[in-house]
């Protein structure tokens, strides 16, 4: 038998508990009662963190099942990141899903099950427990895409979401396969290992497996030209669904990308570096130039976090790049990736709450929205702003040590892509600056949209205050945004 | 044999398994498709496998894990047709153009 | 390896018929008219991949592939035809759309590309000493051993599917049969 | 009369020669929050307030102006107040951290006081200005935003903090320009403000990022010193940081190309446009290129042609654009413009105190005028000037103090624009850039031109606007004569060779004692140069006059200046007459239409031909979307007007098994780039 710590899986454990017990006490719980799922859903998130302080508090590394999972700094960083989404998007989809007939006991379920696989994958070591804990992740997703299910936009987003999605993964399975072929080896030890030890660092054959495998995380982080599917979905989908995916998914598959690549291929830097850089350059100007002509203000987020997956792409070029680039790299992804999450769920909070109080989300609905809302306006200001990086909101710190790691590399490759980079962070403003700008320039339309609404909206509110806070604190105060960096960056080997 | 042969055969697989992706307008036939490709996946692992002979058949243990994991996939992918099939009295693919641009 | 030696050893012609059946089933199964013929075509394909697993000695894997695929997923894809009554009859017009050049185009540099790595990379290396093939215990302590932690992953996988599964693909109950169904 | 060694305060014996300032540099970081501070409780509780905010904000200003004059004086006489405090709130990798705090120095100080100066008159000013006028707690709020902002900037001890300020600032002016929102003008110049600022900001936050990342520091007295020993680190990159850094404040201090933004700004109320020209945002660029001084001095010599370019075509070709202008608060806005192509040449050459003496004065008259002008404007109802005229019986108050700054910023003996300018000229002239020297001296003569116009316009003459203009009431004049005094006497603390007792000299302030900056202040009046300059601006003054004054031409067609009929009307008078029209002639047709037509084609057609590029871009790759929607820049920025059939619109089609296909082909295009071309 091989030994297990309990304490290690234990956050694990307790989210895996609380879907159980969300499944059980739904089939119980009469129709007006349903929300208590939600409760214990909240619950268990929060009773995660627990054992992720603990550990964290402790230092300890723990090193299970032949090392093929860990529970290192980086692994409970990031558990700890996903454990905050979950549960700020718990929050966001109260009011959301009890508002309807959404079959809130399953809506929980397949969000914690989805949030179990996003903890396992940032300990997954090996690339078995990498593609269960992927599945796990998406699987859930796919359902919960089209919950809205007399919604045509709803079925289609789903069905859109899983066929991209299959056809990525079959292409991310075909690369493992090559990569095993290539090592006999699945632990990510394992591969660095043996791929150091046949010198075959530049084989074409090993270059085909690695762009395989990051067509699977590509289509998970929405980068061009792996992206297509998001723009569609993320307006299809239930709105608290798009925010889930816009973060913890996007998120999920940067971890998987970090592990593997810092991890397992630190050496292969011929070939993804340059395919990186690629994809983070046309990421970014792509969609920047698509959201400008966005009216639709999930489309627009949803371009917006193609974007946005560009530029945390850029630490990974700039990794391949300079000499003691890898963790450079690495920390800069993770403290954008955690600056992000805070943000863009902010982002998806106000909409969602404009969005149930206008009944629209097409930009031009939204004008005055500062005027009769003047909460909902500033928050929605805030959140946009620091998704475009304007200082002291926390989006500007993410962008500076974004520029930071690429910038570190010599030669002219980096120095491209920072200008690249650059040029999109300015046409990024317009777009984000447009929504601001129609919420608090434009008149009022003459009928104000009353305030109809009559489900909790404590939770959703929750969610934009927590949001808020961190967005402002990490904006005046990087050093705690830093310190998730430096964490995860004792990843590198 | 030649480990080649397997893995030309499993090459050959997958890309018809991608074709069919691309062209079916049926949605259970673009699922068949898939399962091409993961069958092709599953052959280069067995096949990389008797190449490598690892002592804890590492690649008939990822192979195990796919076949499993698309087991759960056929099961997702048919409940969204069916709820597709529902509301347009239509599977097919082509016509879910809702959303564009 | 010349062909000459290739084509000395018996079981490389068994490998040669079955991987003909199978590409032949596969075609089948992208370009049949038919739903429930590309749905039979698949059995055959895989049916032929489990033959595959059988020479490369993987036994326990050919058993695993014929019972939960043609044994169980077919079933339900079967099932899927039905429930949504897709064209059963001969119909190529609605079966494929117009775009089939490019698709093949993109399918077809697919396969070169692989070929290209695949015959770079391992050329005429040869498999030997398969003949023992994989005691299934290996298996066996590798899933409940090292592997025991994705496992039951899998089921939570598997567990979300079903639940999933079933709420999106059941209908609703109308206000009023929800009703009466909680008054009983 | 001495170019020595460049360092402000790295030398030793710098600080030792400085006082600390006790527990008013201890304790200085009150100023940087008291706005803010100010901003939180007018934003939470301002409506409930009897002023609705105003006097929190007037209070925090009021504050400001106590402490940092008590700076001031302490700064005067002998001995220099130095102290530095920085609070660190995250390393932030390889070295560097990030640092808040406060700098209390010559340079910092003089920002202070002006900013609070000014801040304090233009705040109460504002407190009458929009008695009635929608949203006064959001305006307050603001404005205490802005000034705060400003501080946060100009306390800076690192370039970390500088671009915090700097944004704030951005984003306060961008809140305080489009205050007025009903108005779509209004809303698109804040648009067109943020936007040309956010595009320079670019180039500062690369700029500083680089600075960091090779000095391992984000602090100015590192970079000081690392400029000062010629740091071989920092060599081979200081030319593309220093034209980064200068891009930004190319950015902020509205330098041709990126000025464009600052005329169109006008539509904020006007007491944010005093604020804005005077002591805020406009001035933060100067205050960037002082801060770095030495960077340019030593290392990034190879910049300062770039910038004395930019520094003059801005200086002369937008005080040529005032003449044009009919809107008062336009033909302010450029000869801001104007002057700050002055402050930035005079930098940019080596006139360290030169350009900040220049920003000292310029600060209080400029101010003044602006407010004036909104005194004006809210006496009449209009801001252009043929809807006024003969307003000195009117508005004697207003009067008074505007003449008071016309002559002022007209650089007439002995106000304080005739010192600042002249030391301009005087450094240019020593530095060896006498082509610049002269063309700064007609810049003066265009200078006195425009304002005599202005003037003239305006107060004489007869009303030709619509009901019974009347003073404004005291709460607004008073700031006027408040502002009125330093615009006279400012002057005075710089007056070459004379080093005025207990206060000392400008120069002197600005420096810690014994560690002069590496430029050139004159120990004498050069009487020639101050004698070409004086004539220039009188000149300008009197030919102005003759153009333009009551008694010049027939009314009638004076009044319609923009119409050319008026010039043959005019041909029997004087030769002077002659030439003076002539003169307008020369400069109103060709070279200020010339002007003009660059400023609203080349330049905004380079904006909108940016915004053209993104929209057929997006266009090529869009298309087909409807054109309704937004307004203004963005409009041009996003919306295609033809757009049909793009790129995207074909690729995002809506088919899955199409993005299927695509997301194939671009793995294939993918390894094929990475295997086979790379």
């Amino acid at each position: 038998m091989p030994r297990i710590d309990w304490l290690a899986i234990a956050p694990e454990v307790v989210v895996a508990a609380a879907l159980l017990v969300v499944l059980a006490v739904d089939l119980f719980l009469p129709r007006e009662r349903k929300y208590w799922v939600a409760a214990l859903a909240v619950v268990g998130t929060t009773l995660a963190m627990v054992p992720v302080i603990l550990m964290a508090v402790s230092g300890d590394n723990y090193s299970m099942f032949d090392g093929s999972y860990v529970v290192d700094e980086f692994a409970l960083v990031l558990k700890g990141v996903f454990l905050v989404a979950g549960y700020l998007v718990l929050l966001i989809s109260v009011s959301y899903i009890e508002s309807d007939r959404y079959y809130q006991g399953e809506y929980y379920l397949l969000l914690l099950s989805s949030l179990l696989g996003s903890m396992v994958l940032t300990s997954a070591r090996d690339l078995v427990v990498l593609f269960v804990a992927l599945e796990l992740t998406t699987g859930p997703l796919f359902l919960l895409a089209g919950w809205r299910k007399g919604d045509l936009r709803s079925n289609e987003a789903s069905l859109k979401f899983f066929i991209i999605g299959v056809l990525s993964t079959g292409l991310m399975l075909y690369g493992m396969s090559l990569l095993f072929g290539l090592t006999g080896e699945l632990s990510f030890d394992g591969i660095r290992e043996a791929i150091s030890a046949g010198g075959m660092a530049s084989e074409p054959v090993l270059g085909l497996a690695v762009l395989l495998i990051l067509v699977g995380f590509g289509f998970k982080v929405s980068a061009v030209p792996f992206h297509f599917w998001a723009p569609d979905t993320y307006q299809g989908s239930p709105p608290p669904v798009t925010a889930y995916l816009s973060v913890s998914s996007k998120l999920a598959g940067f971890v998987a990308m970090l592990a593997v690549i810092y991890l397992a291929l630190p050496a292969v830097t011929d070939f993804w570096g340059p395919a990186l850089w690629l994809m983070a350059a046309v990421s970014m100007t792509v969609a920047n130039l698509s959201a400008l002509r966005q009216s639709h203000l999930i489309r627009l987020l949803a371009y917006s976090s193609v974007a946005q997956a560009g530029f945390m792409l850029v630490p990974f070029a700039g990794g391949a790049i300079a000499t003691d680039g890898l963790s450079e790299g690495l920390g800069a992804t993770v403290i954008y990736l955690v600056i992000y999450a805070v943000m863009n769920l902010g982002a998806f909070a106000v909409v969602i709450a404009g969005g149930r109080r206008i009944g629209s989300y097409e930009i031009p609905d939204w004008r005055g929205l500062g005027s009769y809302s003047p909460r909902l306006g500033v928050m929605l200001a805030v959140f946009f702003l620091s998704l475009a990086g304007l200082p002291p909101l926390a989006g500007w710190f993410a962008k500076f040590v974004m520029f930071r790691a690429v910038l570190i590399s010599t030669g002219p490759a980096g120095v491209w892509l920072a200008v690249i980079a650059a040029v999109n962070a300015v046409v990024a403003f317009y777009y984000y600056a447009r929504v601001v700008k129609s919420a608090w320039f434009d008149e009022a339309p003459d009928k104000i949209p009353e305030d109809t609404e009559t489900g909790p909206t404590g939770p959703l509110s929750l969610a934009m205050g927590l949001a808020l806070v961190v967005v402002l604190v990490v904006g005046v105060f990087p050093g705690l945004a830093t310190f998730f960096g430096d964490a995860a960056a004792a990843l590198v080997p | 044999m030649i480990l080649n042969q397997f893995l030309i055969l499993a090459a050959l697989l997958f890309c018809m398994g991608v074709y069919g992706l691309l062209v079916r307008r049926n949605a259970v036939m673009v699922l068949l498709s898939v399962e091409l490709m993961l069958a092709a996946v599953n052959i280069n692992l067995v096949a990389l496998e008797a190449f490598w002979q690892t002592s804890e058949a590492l690649g008939q243990i990822l192979a195990v894990f796919i076949i499993t994991i698309a087991a759960a996939e056929v099961g997702i992918g048919l409940a969204i047709i069916l709820l597709i099939f529902r509301n347009r009295r239509s599977a097919n693919v082509d016509e879910l153009n809702l959303m564009r641009w | 390896m010349g062909f000459e030696d290739w084509a000395a050893e018996p079981l490389n012609w068994v490998f040669l018929a079955v991987a003909l059946a199978t590409t032949i089933s596969g075609l089948r199964v992208v370009t049949s008219p038919n739903v429930v013929h590309a749905a039979l075509f698949l059995v055959a394909a895989l049916a032929g991949t489990a033959a595959i697993f059988l020479l490369l000695a993987a036994e326990f894997l050919a058993w695993v592939l014929v019972l939960v695929y043609i044994g169980a997923v077919i079933v339900l894809f079967l099932f899927g035809i039905m429930i949504t009554r897709a064209p059963t009859g001969r119909d190529e017009a609605e079966v494929d759309h117009q775009r089939r050049l490019p698709a093949l185009l993109v399918s077809a540099a697919l396969f070169a590309l692989l070929s290209w790595g695949l015959l770079s990379q391992w050329g005429d290396t040869t498999l030997d000493g398969i003949t023992a093939g994989t005691p299934t215990s290996v298996l066996a302590e590798g899933l409940l051993g090292r592997f025991v932690f994705p496992f039951e992953v899998v089921g939570f996988v598997l567990l979300a599917a079903l639940v999933g599964g079933i709420t999106i693909a059941r209908r609703d109950l109308s206000p009023a049969e929800e009703r009466e169904r909680e008054s009983r | 009369m001495g170019v020595s060694t460049n360092l402000y305060l790295a030398a030793e014996g710098a600080a030792a020669a400085a006082t600390t300032g006790g527990i008013w540099s201890e304790w200085a970081g009150l100023m940087l929050i008291g706005p803010m501070l100010a901003f939180v409780v007018i934003v939470l509780f301002g409506k409930r307030m009897r002023y609705q905010g105003a006097e929190v904000a007037i209070g925090a200003m009021a504050f400001n102006f106590v402490w940092s004059s008590v700076l001031l004086l302490l700064n005067m006489g002998d001995s220099g107040v130095l102290y530095e405090r920085s609070l660190e709130i995250a390393a932030v990798g390889g070295g560097l951290v990030f640092e808040l705090g406060w700098i209390v120095d010559g340079l910092s100080i003089m920002m202070y006081w002006v900013v609070a100066a000014v801040g304090l008159a233009v705040f109460v000013y504002a407190h009458g200005y929009m008695k009635g006028e929608v949203r006064v707690t959001f305006f307050f709020a603001a404005l205490s935003l802005f000034a705060g902002s400003m501080l946060v900037l100009v306390g800076s001890p690192n370039l970390v903090q500088l671009i915090i300020g700097w944004e704030g600032v951005g984003l306060a002016s961008y809140l305080l320009i489009g205050h007025n929102w009903e108005l779509k003008e209004n809303s698109s110049a804040a648009m067109k403000a943020f936007y040309t600022n956010k595009v320079a900001d670019v180039g500062l936050v690369i700029g500083v990022i680089i600075i960091g990342i090779t000095l391992g520091s984000f602090h100015f007295w590192d970079l000081a010193a690392a400029a000062a020993e010629h740091s071989a680190a920092l060599g081979p990159v200081a030319v593309a940081a220093g034209l980064l850094l200068f891009f930004g404040a190319m950015g902020k201090s509205a330098q041709f190309p990126l000025h464009i933004w600052l005329p169109d700004a006008m539509a904020g109320p006007t007491p944010v446009s005093a604020l804005m020209h005077a002591a805020t945002m406009v001035t933060a660029g100067i205050y960037l290129m002082a801060r770095t001084f030495p960077l340019y001095q030593e290392l990034a010599t190879a910049a300062r042609p770039w910038m004395i370019a930019a520094g003059t075509i801005t200086l002369f070709g937008m005080g040529l654009l005032a003449l044009v202008a009919d809107d008062i608060k336009r033909v302010l806005a450029y000869s801001t413009v104007s002057q700050l192509g002055y402050m930035m040449t005079a930098v940019a050459a080596g006139g360290y105190t030169a350009g900040l003496f220049h920003l000292f004065t310029h600060a209080f008259f400029k101010a003044l005028l602006f407010l004036g002008a909104g005194s004006v404007i809210h006496a009449v109802h209009s801001n252009n000037m043929s809807d006024m005229g003969g307003l000195r019986r009117h508005m004697p108050d207003t009067y008074r103090t505007f003449v008071i700054g016309a002559l002022a910023l007209a650089g007439v003996f002995p106000l304080s624009g005739f010192w600042s300018k002249d030391e301009i000229l005087a450094t240019l002239g020593y530095e060896g850039y006498n082509l610049v020297m002269w063309i700064a001296v007609a810049g003066a003569f265009v200078t006195a031109f425009y304002m005599a116009r202005a003037v003239a316009l305006t107060f004489f003459g007869e009303y030709r606007g619509h009901g019974e203009p009347h003073e404004s009431p005291p709460i607004m004049t008073r700031p006027l004569w408040a502002l009125a005094v330093p615009a006279v006497l400012a002057g005075v603390v710089n007056i070459p060779g004379l080093k005025l007792p207990w206060i000392g000299s400008f120069t002197d302030w600005l420096s810690v004692r014994s560690v002069p900056m590496g430029d050139h202040h004159a120990e004498a009046i050069d009487v020639g140069l101050a004698a070409a300059g004086l004539a220039a601006a009188v000149a300008g003054l009197w030919l102005g006059w003759r153009a333009f004054g009551p008694s010049a031409a027939d009314r009638a067609d004076r009044d319609r200046v923009e119409i050319p009929v008026l010039y043959p009307l005019l041909r029997q008078k004087y030769y002077l007459d002659h030439a003076a029209l002539g003169l307008v002639w020369v400069i109103r047709q060709p070279a200020a239409r010339a002007v003009n037509w660059v400023n609203d084609y080349v330049i905004d057609g380079v904006v909108n031909g940016v915004g053209a590029l993104c929209q057929r871009l997006a266009g090529l790759l869009y298309g087909g979307v409807d054109q309704h929607g937004i307004d203004g820049v963005v409009h041009g920025l996003s919306w295609g007007t033809s757009g049909m059939g793009g790129l995207i619109r074909r690729i995002q089609s809506g088919r899955v098994q199409q993005y299927a296909g695509l997301l194939v082909a671009g793995l294939l295009l993918l390894a094929v780039v990475v295997l086979f071309v790379l």
